[in-house]
């Protein structure tokens, strides 16, 4: 498939900005995700959207598709106002978006995953499903991969989801192209494909606006930056004016080094975690991992790398296939999160709202729900039991919240996330995992964390902590084990470990990209 | 390195594979096996013409059924708007003695489409789950029904003969009744499989969320979805009177759930975006040959419900081994998939 | 560190006993139970011989089998999952009470096997909805039909009758004499309705099922086997369906294949108006009861001022719909009205 | 037989002249029930009576119940009825006589011990001998037959049935009855049943029916089928619902009596009841007036049975005569 020139526009920005938001906001509920963004795209021009985590970039791009409203601000496309109410009008209008996410329907074959709404019809208005079939293939051929257009999404892995995402995109001949991190799942020979493409499409005189947190992708492909922090926009540059370092003090707003309040020197006490030679089939495969008392052990790597999964058959909500899990000296079968309880684990999972909290629950009933056996006198639940352990959980994590009544769903998202931590810490465990400790939390809240973390570490509890954001592993473990593809690749010590050695052994590659 | 065109690889190993074709398969067995046993079945007098007439409203509703379950919702009231509607048809004729009968059979339909309407504009605006709903519409719609008709019911007589004889009568041998559920069949299945609208139902009922970031219109399909389901329900209820001539207030009675049971064993997943109609009308034709065939086979008339039973436990464990098992091969597929890009990169392009 | 003021934390407490009790007021349990009361004082009013203790006498009789069934069914609806083949266990119970009587059995013994069979069938269908994984709205309109198709398939259309009387007086007699109100078989239900209600509300297993209903994935997470909640929840309503298709053979002197038929959706019902919700996490004990009492009543009083069973239909299918729709249009306004306040000067640019 | 004397009922409903009647169909929207109620209400209301109907939607004997207490708490004077179960009903209607009620069956009957007197259309042995002889002449007297029976526990049905099966033994040897199903009062049922018969029988040469529903779907589906005038049907319908087909050759003649006076006599049973002319007993008599025949005095047989008469045999020449 062919792109049509559009009348070739100047690839410099100048005249009447594509897109214009100025002061957007947006909250949900308590949370307010958007305080006063900004951002401007000129045609012919790829834009670098850049932030922390739980900046507001991928809150900003759904105001944009239509999928949100904004409760504020300025929001032009092409120099006249607009307000989308379905990601519908913003189809319309020429925008295409590639969410974070991958949302496809599992049920549908690959190729009405990208036409649907818009398939191409026959004469009759009937589907053509044949024109469809090449036009997935001539995209596919584009992007340089293979997928059969006639499977269905279902089983796909997230980087072929990815793939029929940016497929998708690209498809819908946009003159604005929004891409949330597209690279986040992508090998290095699709990610030179995807940039080759969209260089293609900026020449064609179209607006492009590119997430992404890895800053070589973005000083080789993009023309502008513009930095938030917090739901607010910071500043916008050329690309050719600023360095990478210079970015992340925007981003950051402060000194790396005080994020993170890590005591230094503490000897470590006795094995609590002993994985051994443990395997999944096609998931991870020989990962060996010990973690000492008071000792935090961070676990790096590349988003899809496995280190979620190791976490989830250790603590035994998946099965393992074989190898050994020791946690003070017992043995886990692996399959029963209710031994792993018992032997002293706790587990933060990743994904707070689906599987850290029951949102819909009062925070008092979330705090005391692992321990609902040991509240129990005489087989009965009293009601003044659960609320005198919630609220002392509460107050020494400070969760911020109206009563314990409220439903945690309330709740924002690094109270969520204290919430969680208080849950677990009520089960006075020995061996705390958590996975993405600080995902979604505002920059406040993150110190606070990871000084919570640092104190329980120094109280003797064993942590082993995952994470994608590096500055966090670096900053807080004492070890790094790093995973690539399934395996263990490297074990580093606190001195060893620096953003190139773990980017390497994260790569599998001996020089970085 | 050949490529073959995903269209001609494996046509026939996607057809076997379909859960219709296992479907069709079992009904055939079935006719052949009893038809074997007592010739008549299949062949008698009236054999033939039962075979096809008998499943032919059930079919319509299993239809009806199947486009609600594939939006991932569902249409326990279907029964009773088609034992409102036949209701309400026969009456037309007996209060309206000079009513032309195409008219009165289009207001039959049409007050299908009426309660189907309530259904959808209940269920997508005020997003209330759709078994609550028409659970409490099926209740409300059989009570307005009895309310009605009272102890009275429509006879035989009081049908103009040219109507009720749409109910037996035959084209080629074919009962006509028979006829309009394939051509409705052949138009939903139409619809759905080839008609973006149709597409988009299937979207929404796959995943309701992506539909909404596609930009797809999920409450307009839902609502459709339900309106669809009337007007067939209300078609079948029209039909209804044509064939039985006699209707009284409790007519259709229990049908909502062999109407699911049937798209349920036709392979239709009661969690939406998988099936199609042809399933769903083939399973209805499977649940009726069955019931007919019980006796003859020398299985106790009482017993077929318990075979019925059995077999929707079957088929719904039977979807989830080979939805199971799709997945594994899907997974594996895909490592396949990705090797063969390479080798294609490398090898096949000069 | 860029230090913005230390913010004001509100560690929070329990609501007073006081805030608790006015959340349970305007709760949904303390509508159902308002209505109830509601629909009593006016029956009373307007509709002859309501108030009398015959009338209380055959309303609870007749409403006993929903009563018992929607104990179970409730904590089931609150897992998330919905038990679509009680109706047809009652039968099959029954047929079984029957059948055995009339090869000689003594009532107790095979009242035991019905409830076996109760728990074998609720095991089933338990079976295939957590280790198999079906959805429980197909697995048990399939079983609905097997275990009807056993109960007609057992006694064809045929009924047994003849029970000994001292068994059917268990079901019939009067607590406190004839005449009075009460039947004694109440007390049954009201010991099942303490046990169900203390499993639910009182007990680490009712957090399970309310936690399994609300976010299976997280439960799991929690250290919660939902499928095992899940699968003794099934038996129960297994068991539970077996003991009403004993009370329903005596109780009518008649073991049928049909015995119940149609009866799982009144159950549903009236766990629906009860305030449970289909998606399961929310609902409660009282309420439920009192939603069954509601039904019962009006169909009482409706019959008792000569109203056909048809307005009695609508009747019910009605307070279903509207006991689903009306707080969601509460809530609806309530947050429109919200978001037009929130908008404020956006207001003309609003849109859904 | 002990009169009222309990709490609940007030005043002796007999005793201010009115008489406070409750019929109780098997189900409502049953065109026979109909017709016997709407003679009965005119009765009623001739002699100075209130008359009521209530009764389920489907035929089911819990259904019935319910609509006994009702009627037992609303103490009216007399429920006539029409049985769905022989004992189901007992405890009920053994509540309502112990509030003072008097308890009529007709058509249907229950547990003698369970009311007071039962209206027969007929006798079983009239009826059933009446239908094979009709069967059996239009068959020829040899063959296979079938039944389509109403629900499986009617009791009129079933002594029917029994009576039938004894006679078809001793005086038409070379009659065979094939198969006896059931279409549950319900015409759709009854329809596929007979379509079913038909086709796992394919030498049947005739079908008796013994309820009005059921002859009529039979006759409705024989008329538009191949069997059209090759299998032969009788058994019990109302003019009306089989004129059409009587009219056409489906069916050359079938029987019944006429609910009309069925629900009449029922209706002065129960005045009779109220009025203590009669008490159940063997050999107490009463009058009925306004029925089709000329009869006026019943007498109460043995087991408390007042029977109506013979059946009446409906063919093409009287057929006309008939409306009902
Ligand atoms: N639907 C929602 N409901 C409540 N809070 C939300 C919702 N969506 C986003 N948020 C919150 O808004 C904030 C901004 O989130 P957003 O996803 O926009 O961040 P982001 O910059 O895309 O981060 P990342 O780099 O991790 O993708 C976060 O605190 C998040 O928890
Ligand atoms: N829905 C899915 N379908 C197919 N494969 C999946 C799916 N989700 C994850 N995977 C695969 O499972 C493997 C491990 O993914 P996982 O998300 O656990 O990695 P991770 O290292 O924990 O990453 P993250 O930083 O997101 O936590 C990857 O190979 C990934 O592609
Ligand atoms: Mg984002
Ligand atoms: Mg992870």
């Amino acid at each position: 498939m062919a792109m049509k020139t559009t009348g070739a526009q100047p690839p410099e920005p100048g005249g009447t900005p594509l897109l214009q938001l100025r002061d957007v906001s947006k909250a949900f509920g308590a949370v307010v995700a958007l305080a006063s963004a900004e951002l401007t795209v000129y045609r012919g021009s790829i834009h670098a959207l850049v932030g922390e985590n739980g900046a507001g970039k991928s809150t900003l791009v759904k105001i944009i598709a239509g999928l949100y409203q904004r409760d504020r601000g300025e929001f032009r496309l092409d120099g006249e106002d607009v307000d989308f109410d379905s990601t519908a009008r913003s189809k319309d209008a020429g925008i295409a978006v590639i969410y974070q996410e991958p949302t496809l329907f599992p049920d549908l074959s690959v190729m009405e995953n990208i036409f649907m709404g818009r398939q191409p019809t026959t004469r009759w208005g009937g589907l053509d499903r044949s024109a469809m079939r090449e036009r997935t293939s001539a995209l596919f051929r584009r992007l340089g991969v293979t997928i059969d257009p006639d499977r269905p999404a279902l089983g796909l892995s997230i980087a072929d989801q990815q793939i029929i995402e940016i497929a998708k995109a690209i498809s819908l001949d946009a003159k604005l192209l929004i891409m949330d991190e597209p690279t986040a799942a992508l090998s290095g020979v699709e990610v030179d494909r995807l940039f080759t493409i969209a260089r293609a499409l900026r020449d064609e005189g179209r607006g492009l606006v590119f997430i992404s947190h890895r800053f070589d992708e973005i000083f080789d492909l993009c023309d502008r930056i513009t930095v938030m922090r917090d739901g607010s926009y910071v500043s916008t540059h050329e690309t050719v004016d600023v360095t990478a370092a210079e970015i992340v003090t925007r981003m950051v707003g402060r000194s790396v080094e005080t994020l993170f309040p890590k005591t230094e020197g503490i000897t470590p006490g006795e094995v609590v975690l002993d994985v051994d030679g443990l395997n999944r089939h096609g998931v991870f495969e020989d990962v060996s991992i010990t973690v000492r008392a008071g000792e935090i052990v961070g676990m790096a790597g590349l988003v899809g790398a496995g280190r979620s999964e190791v976490a989830r058959a250790v603590f035994g909500v998946d099965q393992y296939d074989s190898g050994t899990v020791i946690v003070g000296g017992s043995r886990l079968r692996g399959g029963d999160p209710r031994a792993a309880i018992k032997a002293g684990i706790a587990f933060v999972p990743e994904d707070r709202r689906r599987q850290g909290l029951l949102v819909d629950l009062s925070v008092g009933r979330n705090i005391a729900l692992v321990l609902r056996r040991r509240l129990a006198a005489w087989g009965l639940i009293a009601r003044h039991r659960e609320d005198a352990l919630a609220a002392r959980w509460s107050r020494t994590l400070q969760i911020k919240a109206r009563d314990l009544d409220v439903e945690a769903g309330t709740l924002s998202g690094g109270n969520q996330q204290k919430a969680v931590i208080a849950k677990w810490m009520a089960t006075k465990p020995r061996l705390l995992i958590i996975d993405e400790p600080t995902r979604g939390i505002d920059v406040g809240t993150k110190t606070e964390v990871h000084r919570l973390l640092d104190q329980l570490a120094q109280e003797g509890l064993a942590i082993l902590m995952i994470s994608s954001e590096l500055p966090e592993v670096l900053g807080m473990s004492d070890r790094v084990y790093v995973m690539s593809e399934g395996r263990v690749t490297r074990e580093l010590r606190r001195d060893e470990a620096t953003s190139e050695t773990v980017m390497t052994a994260a790569t599998r590659m001996e020089e970085t990209v | 390195m050949t490529t073959l065109s995903p269209a001609r690889r494996g046509w026939w190993g996607i057809v076997l594979r379909r859960r219709e074709t296992g479907v069709a398969l079992a009904v055939i067995v079935l006719v052949a096996v009893t038809t074997l046993i007592s010739p008549s079945f299949a062949t008698g007098a009236d054999g033939f013409r039962n075979l096809l007439l008998t499943p032919s409203l059930l079919m319509l509703l299993a239809v009806a059924q199947g486009i609600v379950i594939i939006t991932k919702n569902i249409d326990l009231s279907v029964s009773a708007v088609l034992g409102l509607t036949a209701y309400a048809t026969g009456r037309m004729f007996t209060d309206w003695p000079d009513a032309p009968i195409w008219l009165v059979v289009l207001l039959g339909i049409g007050l299908g489409t009426a309660l189907g309407t309530i259904n959808g504009v209940l269920v997508s605006v005020a997003r209330v789950p759709s078994l609550v709903i028409t659970l409490g519409t099926l209740y409300a719609f059989r009570g307005a029904n009895i309310a009605w008709a009272g102890g009275d019911r429509v006879n035989a007589a009081d049908l103009p003969r040219g109507f009720t004889r749409l109910g037996t009568a035959t084209v080629l041998g074919v009962p006509v009744l028979f006829l309009i559920a394939v051509v409705v069949l052949l138009v939903v299945a139409y619809v759905l499989g080839y008609r973006r609208s149709g597409r988009e139902m299937y979207a929404v009922g796959s995943d309701a969320d992506a539909a909404v970031l596609y930009g797809l219109k999920v409450s307009r399909r839902v609502f459709f979805g339900f309106v669809a389901s009337g007007t067939l329900a209300g078609l079948a209820g029209v039909l209804f009177a044509a064939r039985y001539a006699t209707v009284s207030s409790t007519a259709g009675s229990g049908l909502e759930l062999e109407a699911v049971a049937a798209a349920v064993i036709g392979g239709v997943a009661i969690v939406g975006g998988v099936g199609t109609v042809f399933g769903a009308a083939l399973g209805a034709i499977l649940l009726t040959t069955i019931d007919r065939a019980l006796p003859t086979l020398g299985i106790g008339e009482f017993w077929q419900q318990a075979v019925v039973g059995a077999l929707i436990i079957g088929a719904i464990v039977l979807d989830r081994v080979i939805a199971s098992r799709q997945a594994r091969r899907l997974r594996s597929a895909h490592a396949h998939i990705s090797t063969d890009a390479v080798i294609q990169a490398k090898g096949s392009k000069p | 560190m860029t230090t913005t003021a230390e913010p004001v934390r509100v560690t929070p407490t329990a609501p007073s006993i006081l805030a608790r009790t006015k959340t349970i007021l305007f709760g949904r349990d303390a509508a159902v139970i308002g209505l109830l009361i509601v629909v009593w004082l006016v029956a009373t009013a307007i509709v002859p011989n309501f108030g009398r203790p015959n009338t209380v006498y055959y309303l609870i009789l007749d409403v006993l089998p929903i009563l018992l069934l929607a104990l179970p069914m409730t904590l089931v609806v609150v897992t998330g999952e919905i038990d679509l083949s009680v109706a047809s266990m009652v039968g099959l119970s029954s047929v079984l009470v029957g059948v055995l009587y009339q090869a000689g059995w003594s009532i107790p013994l095979a009242a035991l096997v019905a409830i076996g069979v109760g728990l074998i069938g609720g095991a089933l269908n338990g079976f295939l909805v957590t280790t198999v994984g079906l959805p429980s709205l197909a697995v048990t309109v399939g079983t609905l039909a097997l275990f009807r198709g056993i109960a007609v398939g057992l006694l064809g259309t045929g009924a047994v009758t003849g029970f000994p009387g001292e068994y059917k007086d268990l079901v019939t007699d009067r607590l406190f004499g004839p005449g009075t109100a009460i039947p004694q078989i109440l007390v049954v239900f009201v010991v099942l309705a303490v046990v169900f209600g203390v499993l639910l509300h009182f007990t680490p297993f009712g957090r399970s099922a309310y936690a399994s209903g609300l976010n299976a994935e997280a439960s799991h997470f929690s250290g919660i086997d939902v499928h095992a909640v899940k699968f003794w929840l099934f038996v129960a309503t297994g068991l539970v369906s077996g003991l009403v298709g004993i009370y329903w053979t005596l109780r009518y002197d008649s073991a049928r294949g049909d015995n119940a038929q149609g009866l799982e959706l009144s159950v549903v019902a009236a766990v629906l108006v009860g305030g449970v919700s289909i998606f399961g996490g929310r609902g409660a004990i009282p309420g439920v009861i009192a939603g069954v009492l509601v039904i019962g009543s009006l169909h009482s009083a409706l019959r008792l001022a000569d109203v056909s069973a048809d307005a009695i239909n609508i009747a019910t299918g009605g307070l279903l719909v509207v006991s689903v729709i009306f707080p969601r249009i509460v809530t609806g306004i309530r947050r429109r009205i919200a978001r037009i306040r929130r908008r404020g000067s956006r207001l003309g640019l609003a849109s859904d | 037989l002990t009169v009222a004397a309990t709490g609940c009922g007030t005043d002796d409903p007999a005793g201010d002249g009115g008489y406070d009647i409750a019929f109780l169909p098997k189900n409502l929207g049953n065109p026979y029930f109909e017709a016997s109620d709407a003679a009965a209400q005119k009765a009623i209301e001739d002699f100075g009576g209130t008359f009521k109907e209530v009764g389920p939607a489907e035929a089911t004997a819990d259904g019935q119940v319910t609509y006994i207490n009702t009627l037992t708490q609303q103490s009216v004077g007399a429920i006539v009825l029409s049985a769905n179960d022989t004992s189901a009903l007992c405890d009920a209607l053994d509540e309502a006589r112990e509030a003072g009620i008097k308890v009529v069956t007709f058509d249907s009957d229950v547990d003698p011990e369970c009311r007071d007197v039962y209206v027969s259309a007929s006798s079983p042995e009239l009826i059933a001998k009446k239908q094979i002889d009709l069967i059996a002449e239009q068959v020829g007297g040899k063959g296979e037959i079938a039944i389509l029976s109403a629900t499986a526990n009617a009791t009129n049905q079933n002594a029917w049935i029994e009576e039938m099966e004894a006679y078809l033994a001793s005086d038409y040897p070379d009659m065979e009855l094939v198969d006896v199903v059931y279409g549950d009062d319900d015409d759709q049922t009854s329809y596929d049943k007979t379509e079913a018969l038909l086709s796992s029988h394919p030498d049947l040469a005739g079908i008796v029916s013994p309820t009005t529903v059921g002859i009529a779907a039979a006759a409705r589906y024989l008329s538009t089928s191949d069997f059209k005038g090759k299998v032969a049907l009788t058994g019990l319908g109302t003019p009306n619902d089989m004129r059409e087909y009587v009219t056409d050759g489906t069916v050359t003649a079938f029987a019944l009596w006429n609910p009309e006076d069925l629900g009449i006599l029922a209706s002065y049973t129960a005045k009779a009841l109220l009025d203590e002319d009669i008490t159940g007993a063997e050999g107490d008599t009463f009058t009925a007036k306004g029925l089709s025949s000329d009869v006026t005095e019943f007498t109460v047989g043995p087991d408390g049975v007042i029977t109506l008469g013979d059946p009446f045999v409906f063919d093409a020449d009287n057929i006309g005569d008939f409306d009902f």
